[in-house]
Order: structure tokens, then sequence, then C-alpha cells
């Protein structure tokens, strides 16, 4: 750590027009987010590594002509980002109505309504209806697990439970098959997932999913809430035995 | 109601109408309670599932449309309250995203009627039999899916929620009477 | 090997000649119609007639005029639609006066108005032979590279060239050398890029099948420069001849010490292995490339951090595409300057295209950059069948555009394709006559997009999705020009937003299309509309019935 | 399922076995051989099934929900028995503008299989390619192995026809 520590160095940069210091290596959404400048994400969550899928916290920076993800890109010094515009704002809400399209987001009979971060985007970004033909696909539930559930039919695959199950538990017993529309969350090889022999029953995934996806059974309408405090945590003590 | 009374209005006019859904959007609607009195003093509602008139109007100001479009006849009535409406509010979760009734959306239609009609009889019914079971010639057939409202005509204002609350049917029509279009989003949500 | 040793080998090579050369095309596109067979019709007639020491059979890289095949040089003549049964009279013409029935012309425009840097020992030596390609200079360059230049030499040679990548975006090769040859560290890769995935596209299979040892080379001139000492050829399973040759290559250049350890005696040594791709179009970008190599999903990650920084197991890492690598030993052998003057300003060299579609002349060509569209399709190709009209040509494949008839003028290099809302990709080039439909193109170049997405980014994911089913509507005559605008608005979101180079660029055959055929769009939807107002239910009656029920 | 089954020994006797450990053993049973040598159990047993891809997960230390993942990612995997003979149909750029679509329609009409699926009786299974790259040739097919470039629906059938009638 030390070794990391001697190269760091002080940057200033601009967010949104307020003059804003920070350290060398830290990206544009960890700096905004200490600054209160809200950048809107799904998949990104603290503790886990970047996995820039979601392109939700896309902004822009003076001078690129490219949008880049503030997940994902460091802060140079003299950088001039830009975390909202009428055109982000647009970006912002095909991203999300595109998800309520691909798969079957029926807030009014799901667990997580009203505490679903899908849903509270939705709102955050004002939108009032999804203008994409929706896809209606025939998706299944797992149910097999004791206490945990998996509903693909809320699965927004921005992959945290499957980083949370490797990167953090160790298990590994979650990945993705198959590849663009099509994919899904497994369970070692496409096993229900009350028959894994390598799942721990941690729950760790169901705290870090972000919608009604991943829940615990015998959760009504409305009922299912979600922690991910520990995850931080978990991730800094991790850090100090190192 | 008659074309000639329509006319000699100077109110804003108002319809509901129920298509593909639970009912609760109308509910809400008259959990506006009190409220109801005041806005019957403000506009006339032409039509709807709660008063009289069973033809829709020839022009209406402003038409509340709950549920999603599920039928034949679903898409002819939207067909008519498009071509008969100045203002289109696609009124809760069923219009606006298709919501509960799309659910049937992720099967054939031919494995749903199997499912209610043929499996679940006590009997199972002949090959005879079925044809006359299946809802297919008597009522309004089905469409291969249920839609948001806006599949199929042009909506002007959404106003999502399961139900939304009577507070947001009061927002929006109040401030659709002051002239403003409203933001829904302020007072509803998917779900709510 | 020692430096004396290949000069020996050339030299005793060279010395082997025979009286008299048969040549046959033993590339995909020609084995696939039996030219194997008539290769062992060749030799078995030689053999026969026991003239095994005048006359020598053998396989060679593509010819070019795939669609005359299976080609056969016979000394100075070619023949092509060669069959089996042909063998005899061939043989026996050696002798005498060619057989004209079977003659193709070589003096027309298809072959002369080419230029081989690439492709020049096509159709001359033997790929599966490395004492044949040797007798035509194989690994001079990477003798003169190791033993007279210094890396910093090597990349200021590539850079003076102007060579730029093959694969597609373009970027200038010597500048990539540089980036990774400035990373730190000892441990480095370099990567050669064979995963052509591009629907239409064969120019790097044929020169891995054709000059595999020249792709071997190029690479080994490349870590020689970048100060790698491992390298991985990323091939397609697809192509099962290019992996066979590519093992034998690989195998023949390690047995000779061409590659290995202390190369020509000097401190640089550099292994190469194979790496089988499975069938993953997003492969082609450098990130889920590496992801791939290692083992993994074929998923790409944000960059930065680059390749050249952090690539193949976290190390610095020089991906290149096959015809990249394959253009370095002309360059070394003949020098920058001798590269710069083909082509234009900023696009030097020639490029290979691979000619397919609505056209005569379908096969591969090599062409100096510059060269007009026109030429390309009416003189080379030799334009469009049937007396059909020209309608579009498609470059770039799933990345690229359609150009239109009017603007068949323009010049073929980097910029002046993308000005016309395509790219040089890594050159396919297919032709549509009038009766292709641009929407239906548009509809099918999204499946493809949306079937290779992996998944990982939104935008992407669903929306090659949203687009196809949108295209989907408008093409079954369902659309509406809501429709049309959302498409429009779509293509700006995913080209803006996704995550790789295949979202990035999975618009492009929409907007390339829109902007120079939006009327067929435009008819596509006003059927759409005509065929809904017949049907709809809007009644002008006083009063309406709303209710329906029976 | 025990530790031991997921790491020892192959799953049956069958000496093929050998050979998909050859393969790993030359990377040195490294993670990143995975896709290698799933290719080699492809290309030994013609498929991946669950038993293989459970030793292969155990031999190269590579958590099975990733083998499955990588499996199922890659076009060329398939984790279905094929068919005793097969037929590719090229649906690439150059195939599709001169009537592989024609082609592709014809074969699944005539065996009655859709892309991806074998006949009942296990003769004949239908793959789609992306490009074989060779549009030079287009439109193609690749039967059991030999490319027919150039060739009529009807033509393809009776060489498909001709494949079965022969071999079967």
């Amino acid at each position: 750590m030390s070794a990391v520590t001697s190269t760091t160095q002080s940057i200033t940069l601009t967010i949104d027009d307020k003059a804003i210091s920070c350290r060398s290596g830290e990206t544009i959404l960890q700096v905004a987010r200490e600054n209160n400048i809200d950048i809107p994400t799904l998949c990104y969550l603290e503790g886990l590594t970047v996995w820039g899928g979601c392109r939700l916290c896309m902004v822009e920076i003076a001078a690129s002509p490219k949008l880049h993800a503030a997940c994902a890109t460091e802060c140079t010094e003299g950088m001039t980002v830009r975390t909202t515009s009428p055109r982000l704002k647009q970006y912002r809400k095909m991203i999300v109505e595109m998800l309520f399209a691909e798969r079957n987001h029926v807030c009014s009979v799901c667990v997580s309504n009203g505490h679903c971060e899908l849903q509270n985007m939705a709102t955050k970004l004002e939108i009032d209806h999804v203008r994409f033909p929706y896809r209606f696909p025939h998706l299944a539930v797992d149910n097999s697990h004791d206490y945990m559930r998996l509903d693909h039919n809320r699965c927004i695959l921005c992959l945290r439970c499957v980083r949370v199950c490797g990167e953090i538990e160790g298990a590994h017993t979650k990945d993705v098959k198959g590849r663009g529309v099509l994919s899904a969350i497994i369970h070692d090889l496409d096993e229900p997932w009350g028959d894994s022999q390598t799942c721990t029953g941690c729950g760790k995934c169901v705290n870090v999913c972000p919608t009604g996806a991943l829940t615990h059974r015998g959760t009504a309408v409305g009922e299912m809430t979600k922690k991910t405090e520990f995850l931080p945590y978990l991730t800094l003590m991790r850090e100090v035995k190192l | 109601m008659t074309t000639t009374t329509t006319a000699t209005t100077t109110r804003p006019t108002v319809a509901t109408v129920w298509l593909d859904g639970c009912s609760g959007c109308h509910m809400s609607l008259m959990d506006l309670d009190e409220r109801l009195i005041t806005l019957a003093g403000l506009v006339d509602i032409l039509h709807s599932p709660v008063v009289d008139p069973k033809e829709f109007p020839q022009s209406v100001d402003v038409t509340l449309v709950e549920g999603a479009v599920s039928s034949e006849e679903d898409l002819h009535k939207a067909n008519v309250i498009r071509a008969h409406s100045k203002f289109v509010i696609a009124l809760g979760d069923c219009a606006v995203t298709g919501n509960v009734p799309a659910m049937r959306n992720y099967w054939d239609r031919s494995d749903l009627f199997d499912r209610a009609y043929v499996e679940n009889a006590q009997e199972p019914p002949t090959a005879e039999e079925r044809k006359v079971i299946l809802p297919l010639t008597v009522v309004p057939p089905l469409r291969p899916l249920a839609t948001p409202l806006h599949e199929v005509i042009k909506v002007d204002l959404y106003l999502p929620g399961c139900p939304p609350p009577a507070d947001a049917i009061w927002f929006v029509l109040t401030e659709f009477l002051a002239g403003r279009v409203p933001n829904a989003m302020s007072v509803s949500r998917f779900g709510k | 090997m020692k430096p004396e040793e290949l000069m020996t080998m050339m030299e005793k090579a060279r010395a082997d000649t025979f009286e008299h050369e048969l040549r046959v095309c033993t590339e995909s596109g020609c084995m696939s119609l039996q030219s194997d067979v008539l290769q062992k019709a060749l030799s078995d007639e030689v053999k026969r007639r026991g003239i095994s020491d005048k006359v020598c059979v053998k396989g060679v890289g593509c010819m070019g005029l795939c669609c005359n095949g299976p080609l056969v040089k016979a000394d100075k003549a070619m023949y092509q639609f060669v069959k089996p049964e042909h063998a005899p009279a061939i043989v026996e013409a050696l002798a005498t006066q060619p057989i004209k029935e079977l003659l193709c012309d070589t003096q027309q425009p298809f072959f002369t108005r080419q230029k081989l840097v690439v492709r020049e020992h096509f159709g001359i030596v033997d790929p599966e032979n490395l004492m044949d390609c040797i007798a035509h200079g194989a690994y001079q360059a990477l003798l003169k590279t190791v033993t007279t230049m210094t890396p910093p030499q090597v990349i200021q040679e590539i850079s003076d060239s102007g060579l730029r990548g093959r694969g597609g975006a373009g970027f200038p090769t010597g500048l990539k050398w540089a980036t990774v040859s400035k990373a730190g560290g000892t441990t480095k890769y370099v990567i050669c890029n064979g995963d052509e995935g591009d629907p239409g596209a064969f120019m790097d299979r044929s020169v891995m099948e054709g000059d595999p040892h020249r792709v071997l080379e190029g690479m080994a001139i490349a870590a020689y420069a970048v100060g790698a000492e491992n390298g991985v050829i990323y091939v397609r399973a697809e192509y099962p001849l290019a992996v066979k040759r590519l093992t034998k290559a690989i195998n023949l250049a390690r047995r000779h010490e061409l590659i290995g350890h202390n190369i020509f005696g000097t401190k640089f040594s550099f292994n190469v292995e194979l790496r089988l791709g499975a069938g993953a179009f997003v492969c082609g970008e450098e990130t889920a490339l590496i992801a791939s190599v290692e083992g993994k999903r074929g998923v790409p990650r944000p960059r930065p951090p680059y390749p050249a920084n952090y690539g193949l197991f976290g190390y610095p890492t020089l991906i290149n595409n096959v015809e990249t690598y394959a253009n370095i030993a002309p360059i070394i052998n003949k020098g920058a300057a001798w590269f710069a003057q083909i082509g234009t300003e900023k696009s030097k060299g020639t490029k290979i295209f691979a000619l397919t579609g609505k056209i005569k002349n379908t096969g591969l060509i090599e062409v100096p950059m510059g060269i007009a569209l026109r030429d390309i399709i009416y003189d080379i190709a030799g334009g469009i069948p049937d007396g059909k009209a020209f309608k579009a040509v498609q470059t770039g494949g799933p990345s690229g555009g359609c150009i239109p008839a009017d603007l068949l003028d323009i010049t073929v290099d980097y910029e002046s394709l993308a000005k016309a809302g395509s790219i040089m990709g890594s050159g396919g080039m297919i032709v549509m006559d009038e009766t292709s439909n641009m929407a239906d193109v548009a509809r099918f170049f999204m499946e493809f997009c949306m079937t290779e997405s992996c998944g990982k980014c939104i935008p992407c994911r669903v929306g090659t999705y949203e687009m196809h089913e949108l295209l989907d509507r408008i093409c079954e005559k369902r659309g509406t020009p809501e429709d049309l605008q959302l498409l429009k608005d779509l293509c700006d979101m995913v080209k803006q937003t996704s995550l790789c180079g295949l979202g990035q660029s999975a618009p492009n055959p929409v907007l390339s299309t829109l902007r120079y055929f939006e009327q067929e769009y435009q008819n596509l939807i006003a059927e759409a509309q005509a065929a809904r107002g017949q049907t709809t239910h809007a009644d002008t009656s006083e009063h309406i019935e709303l209710e329906v029920l029976p | 399922m025990s530790t031991a089954t997921i790491l020892s020994k192959p799953p049956t006797e069958d000496k093929r076995w050998k050979i998909i450990e050859t393969t790993m053993r030359r990377n040195d049973f490294q993670p990143d051989a995975l896709i290698e040598s799933l290719h080699s159990v492809q290309q030994t047993f013609g498929f991946l099934d669950v038993p293989s891809m459970r030793w292969v997960a155990g031999a190269l230390k590579v958590p099975l929900s990733k083998v499955y993942g990588v499996a199922t990612f890659y076009h060329f995997f398939t984790l279905k028995p094929q068919g005793k003979h097969v037929c590719v149909v090229c649906m690439g750029t150059a195939c599709y503008i001169k009537g592989g679509k024609q082609l592709l329609d014809e074969v699944q009409r005539h065996y009655g299989i859709a892309e991806g699926q074998t006949t009942k009786d296990g003769e004949l299974s239908l793959l789609v390619a992306r490009c074989i790259g060779a549009c030079g040739l287009a439109p193609t097919a690749v039967v059991d192995g030999q490319v027919l470039g150039k060739r009529s629906a009807t033509e393809l059938l009776a060489a498909v026809d001709d494949t079965l009638g022969r071999k079967a």
C-alpha cells in the first residue's frame, strides 16, 4: 500500500462548474459522489470491481468527442466534466426504458415494489412510459433454494451478484450463460440453485441485487428490502488483511 | 347524450374508458371522494363506466383510458377514442405498460386457452366441445399480445401507477383544467 | 539457425528448379471445388509419365479469381474451371501450346490493375513448404531486423512507412508499436488477430492459408521491436485449413530455429502459440480478444487501461491484424520510402478486398490505396451481371456502411470511406444490384449484431434487439413514421453510449442506408400506412357504439 | 457429487479422455487453457456434456459456472449431440445477398428441422454459419465438412440426400 500512497498526487478538476480536488487514481464517479454530485448508476456498487455495463454514468468531458463512463474513467489534471445535459438525460432515459422493455418488470406485483433501484431510476429520470417494443420473454423463476429465489423476469444483468459471489464470497457459484439478450444468470452448470454444491448460502447476492430478481422467499409484494452497507466494510477488511 | 348537448356546453368535457384492467384505476378515481363533486362542477363527464350513456361522444376534450389493449374490441375502442378525443391520457400501469394483463404475453394464446379451458376442466372436453368452449367465436377474440395503449394509438399523457393515487388523478385533472400540461411523474410512478 | 544458414538454404532452394511448374490453388475456395483432388490427379499424371524430375506439381495460395476456380498456373498460362479429368491434357500441353478452352485471360483488368505487396507470393509459393518460402525470400526481413537494426530503428521504419492497421480503424501501426515498446516490464506479448468475423470477408483467411510464414515473420519483427518474447495467433476455429497451415508453419519455423531461442544467434527469442477462437464476432475487439485468449467469455472491458499497457494476463500487449503483420516484411526488405510511395497521402500501401455479391468477378484483390471505387467495381470486378444496375457497395461489414452509385468516384482510403459514412474495415466489399432492398440489408446486419452482442452493456444488448425489431416492423410493412424516428434516436444513443466497437458501430449499416436510401424506408412505411388505413375503425357516424358485445 | 468427482479421474473409462488430458497437460493445466480444452472435448466427442465440463473444470481449477458460461458464449460449442451428418448453411453477407436464405428455408422445409436442430432419427443436424470464408462461391453450404459452392436449393438437397443415403 505504501508504494501506492507515495505516488498519489493531488489533482484539480471541474465537475459541473464546481472546482474540485482529488487524489490521482480516483474515478470521476467516486469524486463526484464525494462532492454530492449525483451520477446515476445501476451496475456500479462500491466494494465490487468496476463493470462498466449499464452505461448510465456516461458523462461529457471537455475537448473529447466521445462520452465516458464515469465509473471507469480516472480523473486527470484540469479535466472539465459535465455530468448532465439534455443529451445525456435523453440517453439515460432510453437505457432505462430499454431495461423495462427487455424483460418483464411488472412493478405492481413485484416483491421489491417500492424498494427497487430500477423503479427508482425510472422515477428519477421521469420515465412515464416505454417507447420501445416490449420483448415479453418467457422466463423462469428458480424457486429451488430453501430461502432465496432468482426471478429472471426482473434481472437486469448488472452482474453485481456474479461479482459479489466470485470476488467477495469466493464461491463463484454464479456466472452468466449465453450472450446478448439471451444471456442469463446461472448457478454452476446451469443447475437449480437449490442443487448447487458450491453455493454457501451466504445471501450476499440477494442483498446486492438492485431489483426483485434475487429475493428472500416468503416475501410478499413490496416487502423485500436490501442491505448493501456490508460490502464496503468487507472490502476494507480484505484490504487490511492484505 | 347527444351531439346537441355537447355543442351547447361550454365546460370542458371528459370521458373515461375501461379496457383490459381490473377497474382499480376507476376505483382510484372514485377515491377522489368529495372532490368528485367539485369535479362535477368543473367538467362534463360525457362517458364513463360510472355514468349512463353507452356510446362514445362525437368530441371529447380529455379521455382517460384504463387498461391494456388485449382484444380486438379493445383495439376498436382505442381507435374510436383517438378519433374523437382531443387529449388522451393513459391511466394507470395497464394502459401505460401492459402490466398484469400483459403477463399472458409470455405464452402462446393457444397454450393459455388450454390451460384455462381444457387442463383445468373437470372432465377433459372432446374435440367437438373444444370448439365451443374456447373463447374464439362468441366473445371478441384476444389479440396475440396485450399491449400498452401507445402501441396502438397516440397517447398525449401518461399517468402510471397501480393504481395511480386519487391525489395524482386530481393533480393531473386540475393542472389540465388550469391550462397546464402536468408532470405526472412528480405524483406517481410505476407500480405505485 | 545462423544467418549464413538461411542464405545457404535460400540458395540451395533456388537452385532446385524444375523445367515446368504446375501450381494448383489449394485455399479454402478452390479446395471446396475439389482442387485437392485435382492436384493429386496432376501429380499422378506426372508420375505416370515418369517426368517427376522435370515437372513440379505444387499447391499454392489464392490467385484471386475465386469465381472461376479451381485455378491452375501451368508455367505462364493460367487455367480456369479446371476439373481432375483435365489433368492429362494439362500435363500434355506443357510441352506444346496451352489449352485454349481452359485459358484464363491474365491480361484482363482483374489481374493487371492489382498491386501485389502482401500477396506477392500468392500463387507462387507452397505455403506448406518452408524451403519454397525461403527460396522466395521468407525470413530475410527478420534476419535483417535482428542482425542489423535496433528496435527503435524498426519502429521508426514502420512509422515512416505510414502503415496503418488493416483490421478496421486504421490506427497508425508505428505509433501502436512505440506505445507498447515504451510500456514498462520485461514480459510483453504480441497477438495476431486472426478472428476474421465479418460475414463477407475472407482476406485474413487467405493470407493465413496462402503465406503463413509471412505472418509469423511479421509477428517476430514486431516482437523484436516492442521487446516481447511471446506471441499468440488467435484464429477462428471455423478456418480449419488456416489452423492447419499455421500449425505446420509454426512447427517448421521452430524446427529450423527461425523462431524460438536466440534467433539467428542473437539475444532475441520469440515463441508463438496458436489459440483457437470459438465463434464470437465481438472477439475482434481487442479487450474481448484478450479475454478469450485467457480462456474467458469474450467480453470487452472499459479502456483505458489500453492493452498496450495492460493486456494479456495484465502485461503490455501489441495486437495487430493478420494483414498488418503481412505488410511488415516487405517494408523492412524494400524500405519505408518504397512503401510510402504506394497509396495516398494518409493511406499508404495496398489493401486486400474480398469482392462478393452481385458482381461478375468475385474473389480476392489487392489494390493500391486511393484507387477509385468505380475502377474496382466496373474494371476489376467486371461490373454487374445479368444486365442489372448497380445500387450500392457495402464495405466494412456489420460495422460499415453502404455507398451508393453517385459516390462511386470516391477513392478507397480510410478518410474518404469514413466521409461517405462507411469504413475501410477489414476489407469485405459486397456489391448490391437494383433488386436489393436496402432496409432489408440493414435488417440483415442488425440481426448479425444482435446475435453477436456479448450482452455486457445495455445499449448494445437491448439496443440491437430493439433496432432489429423496428427494422423488422418496417420491412414487414408494419412500421409507422414514429418507428422510424425511434430507430434514428436509437442509432444515435447506441453509437454514443455502447462500451465497445461492436455496439458503437452497430448502427452504421442503418445510418448509411438511411442517409442514401431513406426513400426506401419511407415507401415501406407509406405502404404500411395505406394498408392500415383500410382496416382502421375510425367511424364518423354521429353516435359511436363502443360496445361490440355479441 | 463429492469433491473427488470434480477433481480426479475422467468421467468414464473411455480412452479418448487421454486426448483431452494431453491438451490440458500441454497447457500446464492452466485456467487459460479452458477454451482449448473444450475444443478438444468437442473434437473428440462431438459435443460438451455435463460430466466432461465438470471434469475440465476440476482439472483446470476453473469454477463450474465459468466453464458453463464460456461453453455457451461461443457459437462453436454445442451442448447437444449432433446428428450423424451435419449440413451447415452459410448465412454470411455474400451468401445472404446471393440467396443463402432460400437454401436454408429449403433444407428446413425438406427435412422438417429448424436451424440448430437434429432430425428425430438422429441422422441430420442443420446448422447456420456466420461466414465460412468462401464468399467468392456464394451461396455456400458445408455437408459433412465438404464445402459446396454456388449451389441451388435443389442441388444442395440432392447433395444432402446423397450423403444421407450413401452413408446411412
